[in-house]
């Protein structure tokens, strides 16, 4: 284990220096090439040039590189990593906040997002994947089949908005019409997030940024059984006089989930990215919305902050996967 | 995607600046008795703003969220009467007096203190507007005193002390209307000593001269709350006891908001929404003519647009009334002049060639050196909700002019750098809103010379001559006269075609009233709104 | 997954094995006329068509054949841990000590397995559960068959581990499989067979996946237990070195039928079946070096559309035009023997 | 296994083994291809996606053959029926510009569909030039493009598609394919790496060697042939996905830009009024981009089924 673990750190490092070095290259072009994010920010009205050239100096962006196209600003990504060491992520341009901040205040939104998003598709998904696998080629497998692959079908913007259309404003506005409906209980229809309700309010994004890798759960834990199921040491339960609960609950499962455990992990990309999406849609004020509203408004430094904390985030939830890959897998733990 | 994005963060791309001014003149009576008396009707009430970028020091403050909070806890300097265009001193000053339109003395109301309780007297004034125009601050609004005598420096020698209350402004040259100019609420705030020592600090609690003040600092995405301020020496009414300006992330958030009875009064309907809010609200929606407009510039630096005619007849082929009544939800009025109707000054038919006139349009074009099968590609700026119309005017110069069209939507600070560099090689889209009510305010920026905000590069020195006649006029009708003339050289002329003008989509909830649309803020006139 | 494993209860019910009336003196293990079928996508294949045999306490029954010839269909219906579907006993009788398996609940059947019948897979590696350690799934027979504690369950592993020969048991029983060596984990494999003194072992390819030497100490260690244990063992293998030296009698198995049943001397030194024969002589022997070895010819037919009549015929070097038409039934052969040819006496004098 | 259908853990664990069923014997009698036609044909799921992906397909090519009134002449479309919602003579209704909503989606799919190839075709070649050079050689070289591989699979793909769409200026088909492929490449080039190394270790490579086959023979006669099964069936389902992912790029504002027909900018045009009740603006194109997505899916499923075994 031990060995491995630092297999693992050691190709860790690469790999988060390489992605943060493609980060920076592709904002460090995105202003090479589309130009000064400092001056967009002031529209029709530019300041003296002894202003820009201070502002661009408060945030990192008078280095003489950012004028040739296609310069990777090796001096000023090392500068970056330095930063990044002492935890700072930068601040924004419009407001000058540090990025950490803001993030700070959306975290607990995008958390909550992501929990229900994961609670949902985990049980569900598993759920599903168990009884389609053990009933195979029965009627509820050719269901879970089939549903699964149209929920695949449709991406998440898609069942966001149709979500919005039909259940939150036709459905929704139905429901909180009724006098005999609890408040909350329209919460949970809601088209918008609404803080009053920070977790019902949730539900209804909650589902659609999970049901893709619902689908996906179902659809690998279901071949993970059916796998198993034919498995020898499944047979070998069986010999040994297992019940077949047992067999199907401790043996098959135990095994099964090994992949399904490891896509939950990495799932976690997926999410933030569905996210971006979901919470674009329902006004959630998260991270997600952040980014793509960074985006949108040219604020590098909300872009570049953020996306090097999740991208971080990521790579250490992989890593972390990996490890628990190794703890639910004994043969890869002593290679 | 249109829906996350806070409509009014469009307003800083299309360069929308603000004027905030109190209420006109027959506006003024009972409200401003209320406020000052402490007659106010009581209650709260909330309504919302996107999170603005910043608050303080106010001149800062260019864009419409920020503008909101000033609109109550900020003072203008004067207002002006919509209707006449005249002044009125219902804010901070007495008086302004000139001889020569400019040299002005301003003399400051007695008795007026900042919401921490110092005084404002005209080292408050001169310490706010020596901020505001230093380079070094780089104020957003600093561009309002740009005409000042020594403008930009640390100490510019146009503003001098003349006893507590009187201060001396001095331009480098004349401009007659400079005084409506300092309706204008963010630029020419004065600056409470506390504010500009740490802007910091300011920042996350403002502190103004106006009817209400902050509750508590900013409460960064979540709410921004008013009281009224007890000590007020003004005359605008502040009926409610304490105003919450609830943050949203988005226009359609605000509606849903709104739809579940969490706001009160929404400020602005997001178009996405309208065609809902209409069915369910149709009879609450308070709709007036803004004081913007949209328009398309043409590239003077592009040989191919220089006629005139090929100008006129591209606007000729545009039938803007189908546009607004099929792409944008029938909330606009088509533009007769270059000037918004709502401002003074404006005129109901001033634009000749703003009419929709398909065989005219196509002998114009091609009289102008257009022929069919020509490529034009229409500019916009991406993701602010343009791509619809803008496809919708391509389409239509395609079906009448015979041409194939191409959109280039870019990124707002693309976009920027396309103006600077005169990059456009076809029709380009823009927007332009009130800073201060005269029609000068439309025409100078936008056609003259050496306007800031000319970005077609049009120049005429007939038109330079009639503004620059007008600025020294000494009244405002003398004034007016020229403005017209010069307005009339740029209709004809057409470096861009006046497209429309917006309706506001307010709309007030069951628990409040009196709600009236201000078009010097472009907003609910938030003071007098009354808690039933 | 086998629908009788879904259907089965749960919980352990220790008693349910002395609820039965095993007859004392009833062979160990009769099978009669045992029919397993497949049902596949192209059509119903016979994977076990009329098997019979009898096994005795210490005694060792050999089942020889080459693969798919339902050598292992016929042990895990007799172990009744056949996949239905697609498997299914199509026909015939399970009798332990005189109870037939088949008419037993489930729930106490799945008392038979381990506590009365063991079974020994051929490849340990896929065969023990990676994800568990050795000692766990040792222990596990234990916790669900009788009520012993975990600690107990271990103690008792640690023990089981010992007796077949795994040295520091007590250290190698927080192992994973994959870190045994082949030799260790058959060991493994063996231990857990034994593991409740079962009365039958039903051995399937014990030692194909072993190197020579090592399958010649997995083969002695499972007769010596058997030999102590006074068990009966059922021995699966292609193997026929491996048959000799331990089977009492031998079945051969070919295309889902028995062809010859005898006892081992008599196969191995006069077969009564061209197959067995043919296995004999595809068998490299010293004292036939230099000449050319005698392979039997063709491929095992296909299970779901086997050739008329003898399913051996179409390979068979003394098939005649009857062999084609009629299918041979078990013939007795004198000797105590049986085989499926009608030339069985032509091919005993060859 | 990130993908939901990633075979990769499908073909790394090598052949079935252990227990040997009744008919192991007539599986062996047939190839494997015979084997997944016969398979194919026999399946309805087959010929309905099978059906489908060649209407959308031929959508792409030939949109006339299907609607007579293209989107992109203006003259066909006509500003005061913007909106219209689905009528007897029209019963697609109009789009937000006032153009048949009918002509705009067969019309749009061009657009979609030309993405989702070029990008699944040249995550193709990526895929199978590095994942054989990496499965093959192994080693430091192995090593490397592994790493290399890790960095972009590091960048969650709207995250780095947010910011490389942002930068381009001009979005066209061959840009949106180009970022797509930037992005994606690594989940491919892993299954085909893993595939060479399991095609590696088969018999007939050591069998080639022994006869001294050079190595850019052994991979192309008997690495690339063997190891293709994956790359086709992942390939196909791809496709289905990047029709998905290029309309969720437009939708955000990043992928196609107006006056260009796609499905993404009809359904972001049509969010808005469906709000408001204009319903049919949205579900159609939602309709167009979930049927396509889903044919596509469909195929690469029964593809699967039929080319591997195990999973009968």
């Amino acid at each position: 284990m031990g060995r491995y673990l630092i297999r693992r750190l050691l190709q860790f490092i690469p790999v988060l220096l390489g992605a943060l070095f493609l980060l920076h290259y592709m904002t460090v072009v995105g202003i090479q090439i589309s130009g000064d994010p400092v001056r967009a920010l002031f529209g029709d009205n530019p300041p003296p040039e002894s202003v820009l050239a201070a502002m661009r100096a408060d945030y990192g962006l008078d280095n003489p590189c950012l004028d040739r196209r296609f310069d990777p600003c090796v001096a000023m990504f090392v500068e970056r990593l330095g930063q990044y060491a002492t935890g700072d992520f930068g601040i924004d341009l419009r407001q000058g906040r540090p990025i950490t901040e803001h993030l700070g205040e959306r975290f607990p939104t995008t958390m909550r997002l992501a929990l229900i998003a994961v609670v949902f598709e985990t049980v569900l998904g598993i759920a599903l994947g168990v009884l389609a696998g053990l009933r195979k080629d029965r009627f509820v497998d050719n269901l879970v089949r089939a549903s699964t692959v149209l929920l695949i079908a449709f991406p998440v913007f898609i069942i966001g908005t149709l979500i919005q259309v039909y259940v939150g404003v036709k459905l929704g506005n139905w429901i909180r019409g009724q006098d005999s409906m609890p408040d909350w209980f329209g919460q949970m229809f809601t088209v918008t997030y609404s803080a009053d309700y920070p977790w019902l309010s949730l539900i209804l994004p909650g589902l659609v940024l999970g049901a893709f890798s619902l689908a996906a759960i179902a659809r690998l834990t279901r071949t993970s059984v059916i796998e198993n199921l034919r498995a020898d040491y499944v047979r070998t339960a069986k010999a040994k006089g297992m019940p077949g609960t047992r067999v199907v609950g401790v043996h098959t499962l135990r095994n099964s989930l090994i992949p399904v455990v490891t896509y939950i992990g990495f799932d976690i990309g997926n999410l933030m990215a569905g996210a971006v999406v979901t919470e674009g849609i329902f006004g959630v004020p998260g991270i997600g919305q952040f980014v793509f509203q960074g985006t949108q408004n040219k604020d590098a430094g909300i872009v570049v902050g953020t996306v090097t904390i999740l991208v971080l985030v990521y790579l250490i939830f992989n890593l972390v996967v990996d490890l628990l890959y190794a703890v639910l897998d004994p043969r890869i733990r002593y290679d | 995607m249109r829906t996350m994005k806070p409509l009014r963060f469009a307003a800083i791309g299309a360069a929308f600046a603000l004027v905030v001014a109190a209420c006109g003149g027959g506006d003024e009576g009972d409200g401003g008795d209320d406020g000052a008396d402490g007659g106010a009707s009581g209650g709260s009430y909330i309504t919302h703003v996107s999170e603005p970028e910043q608050l303080a020091p106010s001149p800062m403050c260019y864009e419409s969220e920020c503008g909101a909070i000033w609109s109550m806890i900020g003072e203008p300097m004067v207002s002006v009467d919509f209707e006449s265009g005249e002044l009125v001193f219902d804010g901070l000053l007495e008086s302004i007096e000139t001889e020569d339109n400019t040299v002005f003395t301003l003399t400051i109301k007695d008795g007026w203190t900042f919401h921490n309780g110092d005084p404002v007297d005209a080292d408050a004034l001169i310490r706010g507007w020596t901020w505001t125009q230093n380079e070094q601050n780089a104020a957003d609004t600093a561009g309002f005193l740009g005409k000042l005598e020594g403008a930009g420096e640390a100490n510019p020698s146009g503003l001098e002390k003349i006893d507590d209350l009187t201060v001396e402004v001095a331009l480098s040259g004349a401009f007659v209307e400079f005084p409506k100019m300092l309706s204008f609420r963010p630029a020419f705030q004065p600056q409470a000593e506390e504010c500009l020592q740490d802007t910091e600090a300011c920042n996350e609690q403002p502190i103004g001269i106006g009817p209400y003040m902050m509750d508590g600092p900013w409460q960064h995405n979540q709410a921004i709350n008013l009281v009224r301020y007890e000590d007020y020496a003004g005359e605008a009414p502040a009926e409610a006891d304490s105003i919450q300006f609830k943050i949203e992330e988005s226009l359609v958030n605000a509606f849903r908001d709104f739809s579940a009875g969490n706001i009160d009064l929404l400020r602005t309907t997001d178009p996405t929404v309208y065609p809902q809010a209409e069915g369910q609200y149709a009879d609450q929606m308070i709709q007036e003519d803004q004081t913007r407009f949209t328009y398309m510039s043409f590239p003077m630096f592009e040989d191919y647009y220089k006629n005139p005619d090929l100008r006129r007849g591209i606007s000729l082929a545009i039938d803007r009334q189908a546009i607004i009544d099929n792409v944008l939800n029938g909330i606009y009025e088509p533009s007769t002049d270059i000037v918004p109707p709502a401002m003074p000054g404006s005129r109901d038919d001033a634009c000749e060639y703003c009419t929709f006139d398909p065989e005219q349009a196509k002998q114009l074009f091609e009289q102008g050196g257009g022929s069919e099968g020509d490529e034009l590609t229409l500019f916009f700026n991406a993701d602010a909700g343009h791509e619809g119309w803008v496809e919708a005017v391509g389409r239509q110069l395609a079906q009448n002019l015979g041409i194939t069209f191409k959109l280039r939507p870019l990124p707002w600070d693309q976009y920027t750098n396309f103006i600077e560099e005169q990059k456009f090689t076809g029709p380009f889209r823009l927007g332009w809103s009130i800073d201060y009510p005269s029609p000068e305010n439309f025409i100078r920026p936008l056609v003259d010379s050496n306007g800031d905000s000319n970005y077609g590069g049009y120049s005429n020195e007939e038109l330079d001559g009639f503004l620059s006649q007008g600025d020294q006029q000494d009244s405002t009708d003398g004034a007016y006269e020229f403005y017209h003339q010069a307005g009339d050289v740029a209709l004809d002329e057409m470096p861009l075609i006046p497209l429309w003008t917006g309706l506001s989509t307010i709309i007030p909830g069951d628990n409040v009233s009196n709600v009236r649309y201000d078009p010097a803020t472009d907003d609910p006139a938030f003071g007098e709104v009354t808690v039933n | 997954m086998s629908e009788s494993v879904i259907a089965s209860q749960r919980g352990i019910d220790v008693a349910a094995l002395q609820r039965v009336h095993f007859d004392r003196d009833a062979p160990l293990l009769e099978v009669d006329d045992l029919h397993v079928e497949f049902h596949t996508r192209d059509g119903t294949a016979k994977a076990v068509n009329g098997v019979s045999f009898t096994l005795h306490e210490g005694e060792t029954l050999g089942i020889l054949g080459e693969s798919g010839c339902g050598k292992s269909v016929t042990a895990q219906a007799i172990m009744g841990i056949l996949d239905i579907p697609p498997a299914r006993v199509a026909g015939g009788k399970i009798l332990f000590r005189g109870v037939d398996l088949q008419k037993m609940e489930e729930k106490t059947r799945r008392h038979i397995r381990a506590n009365k019948i063991a079974m020994i897979f051929q490849d340990a590696l896929s065969a023990l559960n990676p994800v568990f350690t050795v000692g766990w799934q040792l222990g596990e027979i234990y916790r669900k068959h009788t009520e012993a504690s975990r600690s107990q369950a271990k103690a008792k592993a640690v023990e089981l581990l010992d007796l077949v020969g795994i040295p520091a048991a007590k250290e190698r029983v927080n192992s994973f499989p994959h870190q045994f060596s082949g030799g260790m984990r058959q060991r493994v494999m063996i231990a857990m067979a034994l593991a409740l003194e079962p009365d039958i072992i039903i051995a399937d390819e014990p030692t194909t996946a072993l190197d020579v030497t090592v399958q010649a100490q997995v083969m002695k260690l499972l007769s010596d237990l058997q030999q102590d244990y006074r068990m009966g063992l059922i021995l699966i293998t292609h193997d026929m070195a491996v048959m000799a030296d331990v089977a009492d009698k031998i079945c051969v198995m070919y295309a889902g039928n028995a062809v010859e049943q005898a006892d081992v001397h008599q196969i191995y030194s006069r077969p009564a079946h061209p197959y067995s024969k043919g296995l004999l002589e595809s068998i490299p022997r010293v004292d036939m070096k230099g000449q050319e070895l005698a392979a039997i010819k063709g491929l095992p037919p296909v299970l779901v559309d086997p050739p008329p009549g003898c399913p051996f015929h179409p390979r068979c070097t003394f098939a005649r035009e009857r062999c084609q038409e009629e299918k041979p039934e078990l013939y007795d052969v004198p000797g105590d023997r049986r085989s499926a040819c009608f030339f069985w006496e032509e091919v005993i004098s060859s | 296994m990130t993908d939901p259908h990633s075979l990769e853990g499908i073909l790394s664990k090598g052949e079935p083994g252990g227990s040997e069923p009744g008919p192991a014997a007539k599986e062996r009698s047939r190839s494997l291809t015979a084997d997944a036609i016969y398979e194919l044909v026999r399946n309805p799921v087959f010929w309905v996606a099978g059906t489908l992906v060649v209407i959308v397909l031929t959508m792409a090519v030939v949109p006339g053959l299907w609607a007579n009134q293209d989107p992109n002449v203006s003259a066909e479309c006509d500003i005061q029926l913007a909106q219209r919602s689905p009528s007897w003579d029209r019963p697609f209704g109009y789009t937000t510009q006032g153009c048949s909503m009918w002509g705009a989606v067969v019309y749009g799919t061009r657009n979609s569909v030309f993405v989702a190839i070029a990008g699944t075709a040249a995550i193709a070649v990526i895929a199978i030039t590095l994942g054989v050079i990496a499965g093959f050689y192994g080693r430091w070289i192995d090593s490397v493009l592994s790493r290399i591989t890790d960095i972009f699979f590091g960048l969650p793909f709207i995250l780095g598609a947010i910011i490389l769409l942002t930068i381009l200026t001009t979005r066209t088909v061959w840009t949106i394919s180009a970022v797509i492929t930037v992005f994606l490449w690594p989940q491919m080039t892993r299954i085909m790496r893993g595939a060479t190394i399991a095609t590696k270790q088969r018999d007939f490579v050591d069998a080639a060697r022994a006869v001294g086959a050079s190595n850019f023979r052994i991979i192309r006669k008997h690495i690339i042939p063997n190891s293709l099964a994956p790359v086709i069936v992942i390939g196909t389902i791809n496709l289905g996905q990047l029709i998905a992912i290029e309309s969720t790029l437009t939708f955000l504002g990043i992928g196609f830009q107006p006056p260009t027909v796609s499905w993404g900018l009809l359904i972001q045009a049509g969010a808005g009024p469906a709000l408001g009740g204009t319903t049919h603006l949205l579900w159609i194109p939602c309709a167009f981009v979930v049927i396509a997505t889903l044919s596509f899916i469909l195929l690469g499923d029964v593809l699967r089924d039929a080319l591997d075994p195990r999973m009968r």
